[in-house]
């Protein structure tokens, strides 16, 4: 038996907390969205203290006293400890977002809040688990819940968006699964620990790696295999867009880097993290251009999420081993915090834009029929850092991205990624436009504003817009504590 | 092991058929194959034949599957609802002419 | 499987082998049939019968709780509510295949108004 | 019956092709691997076996599901509450307006209705037999579930035994049993012996049953709420929720 340290007791109650708030708000019904709501806040604290704590080393739980190998064992490292805290910002400040947006006693609000803390409670275990077949489960438990709730849009769009995710989801997860369960015919453990003491380079395990990998980018949706993504993620509710373009993608994402990096890091060729990033350099491209050009908003940005994605796997070559990769380590990481926090931002806003002027035709908004200065702010900041205009949290991921580059000698990404920033200013500066269009306004015709959106609605979407500018000013005490085992510091 | 060549063939099977089928009910009973592909690739890897001294399968292994049989089914009943939904939202029939 | 490798190990295990390929075989065969007939119902009671043989396949394996929760849930439920999904598309029209409007499966990358 | 395949766009001949030659190589490939190696497995076996005696039951595949690898059937819990929730246990949403034009009759066959009427106990009695065995032979929380929910299944074709699914709290309550047993339990053993999920050994067996007991319920109900959600309602249960 492996008593409780008190730290680490954390780990369990992080995936605890969250799931017996979505069971409390989900038996509570119309009452509940108030259980989830301090449940969400009860995590964030948690994630507080978890990213506290992990400044001092890791952290690692045996639950049940089964030590790992027979047992499910729970780790944590600086790098889950801030894709947790990214999860707990942005659940919570969406969810206060979600107060004013599903009316409170509405069928649709009594299903989302549940869900809502069942899919954050997924993604903390995804981020904590050190174990293969765990995080498969908990990628089911997440990619139902996210599937569940873009039907909450209840549109036939929506329905069908969600069938062919669920569909994409199923097919990710069971590849998935395959990878696992011949990882464990080689091995016969699941513990990821063990698996990364004993993992070599054999056909089998190669073979592992690339059915996983397979299903994961799938889920992540790289170019090709976004195709799913901007009609998902278009057609849900707003604060469903912001969770499924800041958070989901990242989970499987993370389990993607710790397969790669930590878990069977022989498997993986050298030629294999070259071609993600190609796709990914392809991905920045086509997901950029597709959003200059589609004439809605919260498809533009969709395709400014498959575009971002792109830049996460654009460093997977340098990740790997040789000169650069602690950069390329740090870059990543906050690729993936500036855009959750700027991509739920610009969600947010968009939904907000979407109440207002009645849908989201960018070439038909007008100045006049806008949100107020908050969600317009909201949407010019989160559009400055997915740029990646200082001082935001995109400027230091790509300048992180220009060192580990040079670092390594792979001057061809300096390329992509002044091309890439080209492209999402043209995307960004397309929908900013339109705030500043003031033709009616010239002419004497302005009419008063019709609808309103609630204060909260405008206030959540600049705090996660003003938390995408603060990352660009804290990055080198954030960075600092993370401790990743086999990275050199 | 015929059921370990039996296993991955069925996965590839039901890859190609939610792939390729058309019909979303068909896709949804290929992802339901691709399944139990890999259910079988486990169970498969857990049997230990009589002669082969310890005869006890993996438990293990059994209660993964089980656990990936329940988690099947719960996505199987999510996809058939979203069929049936799509279908009474926009009917087939009602859709070819327009 | 055990109490019959007493007798004559290898004519046993030969005969249990080839009831083991034979399985093997008919659980490709049902599956390639459910996937190509073209009556959805056919394919659904052919997804049905596929259960049954993959729980017989987890007995063969030395499974057998996994035998019963395949024939319970893998038949049994699963079953269920294919055919009853089938019933209710058949009741709001007469196409049954659910596939949605024609054209925009593949409007992946191609906006438009929707 | 005129399932015709048509409507919608299937990926053409050649494209096709394609992807039946993937998929040949992706099996191929996957079985030349496992046979020319992957004799790992079973590694756990004897650290199953070597626990079993504190695991408070003396079936492995049980002593995996709750105690072992209890987190991994906690979750698994969860997604079964998931589906319910999203097929409508939470009320509203799950059930599209029924079309008046399109209920279909009840079926009433006296036949049908003795046979059902006769079979739902049985199974009721199997299941609840799964449940108790399960601690020391095969059997457990998800078989037993599965049958009580083909059992509703059952009664579901008979007007006087088809189950209420009112749509207020208790219903949730039932839905979210299991999982809030395990969490509460997990908690609870987190109290009492310092360990989440690490129940004191000489109760492990009741708190196994318990836990089992909960999750056998929430199985059987989020099977048939889910089973009803995509169920065409009938004249019957029109109106009776």
């Amino acid at each position: 038996m492996i008593p409780a340290g008190g730290a680490s007791a954390m780990l369990p109650l992080l995936v605890s907390v969250p799931l017996l708030g979505g069971l409390a708000s989900f038996v509570l019904g119309d009452r509940g969205r108030w259980a989830a709501l301090g449940a969400l806040a009860l995590n964030a604290v948690l994630a507080a203290l978890l990213l506290a704590a992990t400044r001092a080393g890791p952290l690692d739980y045996a639950l049940g006293g089964w030590s790992a190998p027979l047992g499910i064992a729970l780790g944590a490292d600086g790098l889950s400890a801030l894709f947790v805290a990214v999860s707990a910002l942005v659940t919570l400040v969406a969810g206060v977002y979600s107060l004013a947006y599903f009316a409170g006693g509405s069928a649709t609000g009594r299903v989302f809040w549940p869900l809502w803390c069942l899919l954050l409670a997924a993604l903390n275990t995804l981020f904590v688990t050190r174990d293969l077949f765990n995080t498969y489960v908990a990628i089911e438990v997440l990619g139902l819940s996210a599937v569940a709730l873009v039907t909450l849009a209840g549109d036939v769009t929506a329905v069908r968006a969600a069938l062919r995710y669920l569909l994409v989801s199923l097919v990710g997860s069971l590849c998935y699964l395959m990878g696992v369960a011949l990882v464990y015919r080689v091995h016969g453990v699941l513990d990821a620990g063990a698996l990364a003491r004993i993992s070599g380079s054999s056909p089998l395990e190669c073979t592992a790696l690339a059915l996983m990998s397979a299903g994961l980018l799938l889920k992540t949706a790289l170019f090709p295999l976004h195709f799913w993504l901007p009609e998902a993620h278009a057609s849900a509710p707003a604060p469903v867009s912001a969770a499924l373009s800041a958070l989901v993608l990242k989970g499987t994402f993370y389990v993607l880097l710790r397969l790669w990096f930590e878990i069977l890091p022989g498997a993986a060729g050298p030629g294999a993290g070259t071609t993600l990033a190609v796709l990914g350099a392809a991905a920045i491209a086509w997901g950029s251009l597709m959003a200059a050009r589609t004439p809605r908003l919260k498809r533009l940005v969709a395709y400014s999420t498959v575009a971002q994605i792109g830049y996460l796997f654009l460093l997977f070559p340098l990740l790997g081993r040789g000169p650069g990769r602690a950069a390329a380590l740090d870059a990543v990481v906050y690729f993936v915090l500036a855009h959750a926090c700027a991509k739920a931002a610009m969600f947010l806003a968009a939904g907000n834009v979407q109440s207002v002027a009645g849908h989201d035709r960018i070439d038909e908004l007008r100045g006049d029929a806008l949100p107020g200065a908050g969600t317009q702010f909201a949407f010019a900041l989160a559009g400055i850092s997915l740029v990646g205009l200082p001082p935001t949290g995109g400027f230091a991921a790509k300048w992180m991205l220009l060192q580990g580059a040079a670092q390594a000698g792979a001057w061809w990404l300096f390329a992509v990624a002044l091309g890439g920033a080209l492209l999402a200013a043209i995307y960004v500066f397309r929908v900013l436009a339109r705030c500043f269009d003031l033709t009616s306004v010239l002419a004497g015709r302005e009419a008063p504003r019709l609808v309103h959106v609630a204060a909260c609605r405008e206030w959540s979407a600049l705090v996660l817009a003003l938390a995408a500018l603060v990352l660009g000013l804290v990055a080198g005490p954030l960075l600092s504590g993370i401790h990743v085992p086999g990275v050199p510091r | 092991m015929p059921f370990t060549t039996c296993g991955v063939l069925l996965f590839a099977i039901g890859l190609y058929g939610v792939l390729a089928a058309r019909p979303l009910l068909r896709r949804i009973l290929a992802a339901n194959i691709m399944g139990n592909g890999v259910f079988m690739v486990l169970v498969a890897g857990a049997f230990r034949p009589a002669q082969a001294g310890g005869a006890i399968p993996d438990p293990v292994a059994h209660a993964l599957v089980l656990t990936g049989i329940v988690v099947a089914v719960s996505a199987t009943a999510l996809g058939l609802h979203l069929v049936c939904r799509l279908h009474e939202l926009a009917p087939p029939a009602e859709d070819s002419r327009t | 499987m055990r109490g019959a490798s007493r007798i004559d190990e290898a004519d046993a295990t030969g005969m249990l082998s080839l009831i083991d390929i034979l399985l093997a075989g008919a659980l490709v065969m049902v599956a390639l049939l459910t996937l190509g007939v073209r009556d959805l119902f056919a394919a659904a009671v052919l997804f049905i019968s596929n259960g049954l043989l993959l729980a017989l396949a987890w007995a063969r394996l030395g499974a057998p709780d996994v035998a019963m929760a395949e024939a319970a849930i893998g038949a049994g439920i699963t079953g269920a509510l294919v055919l009853a999904a089938l019933r209710r598309m058949q009741t709001f029209g007469e196409r049954a295949d659910g596939t949605g409007t024609a054209g925009t499966e593949r409007e992946g990358d191609r906006d438009g108004p929707c | 019956m005129d399932l015709v395949e048509a409507g919608a766009v299937r990926p053409g001949r050649p494209v096709r092709l394609v992807l039946a030659v993937a998929c040949g190589a992706v099996a191929a490939v996957v079985a030349w691997v496992l046979a020319s190696g992957g004799a790992g497995q079973g590694r756990l076996t004897a650290d199953v076996h070597a626990a079993l005696p504190r695991s408070g039951v003396e079936h492995p595949v049980t002593a995996v599901l709750l105690n072992f690898r209890a987190f991994d059937t906690m979750l698994e819990l969860a997604v079964l509450l998931v589906v319910a929730i999203a097929t409508g246990a939470a009320g509203g949403i799950g059930h599209p307006g029924v079309r008046r034009a399109n209920l279909c009759p009840a079926p009433s066959s006296p036949l049908l209705d003795s046979l059902v009427h006769d079979l739902v106990p049985f199974a009721l009695l199997v299941g609840a037999y799964l449940l108790w065995v399960g601690a020391h032979a095969p059997g457990g929380a998800f078989q037993a579930g599965s049958v009580i929910a083909a059992a509703g299944v059952l009664a579901h074709f008979s007007p006087r035994l088809r189950p209420r699914v009112p749509d207020r709290w208790p219903t949730r309550a039932v839905l979210a049993l299991g999982t809030a047993a395990f969490a509460c339990a997990a908690l609870a053993a987190l109290a009492w012996t310092g360990v989440y999920l690490g129940y004191p050994p000489a109760q492990a067996g009741w708190w196994i049953l318990a836990i089992e007991s909960g999750a056998t319920v929430s199985v059987a109900a989020a099977l048939y709420v889910t089973f009803r959600a995509v169920m065409p309602a009938d004249r019957l249960g029109h109106g009776e929720d």
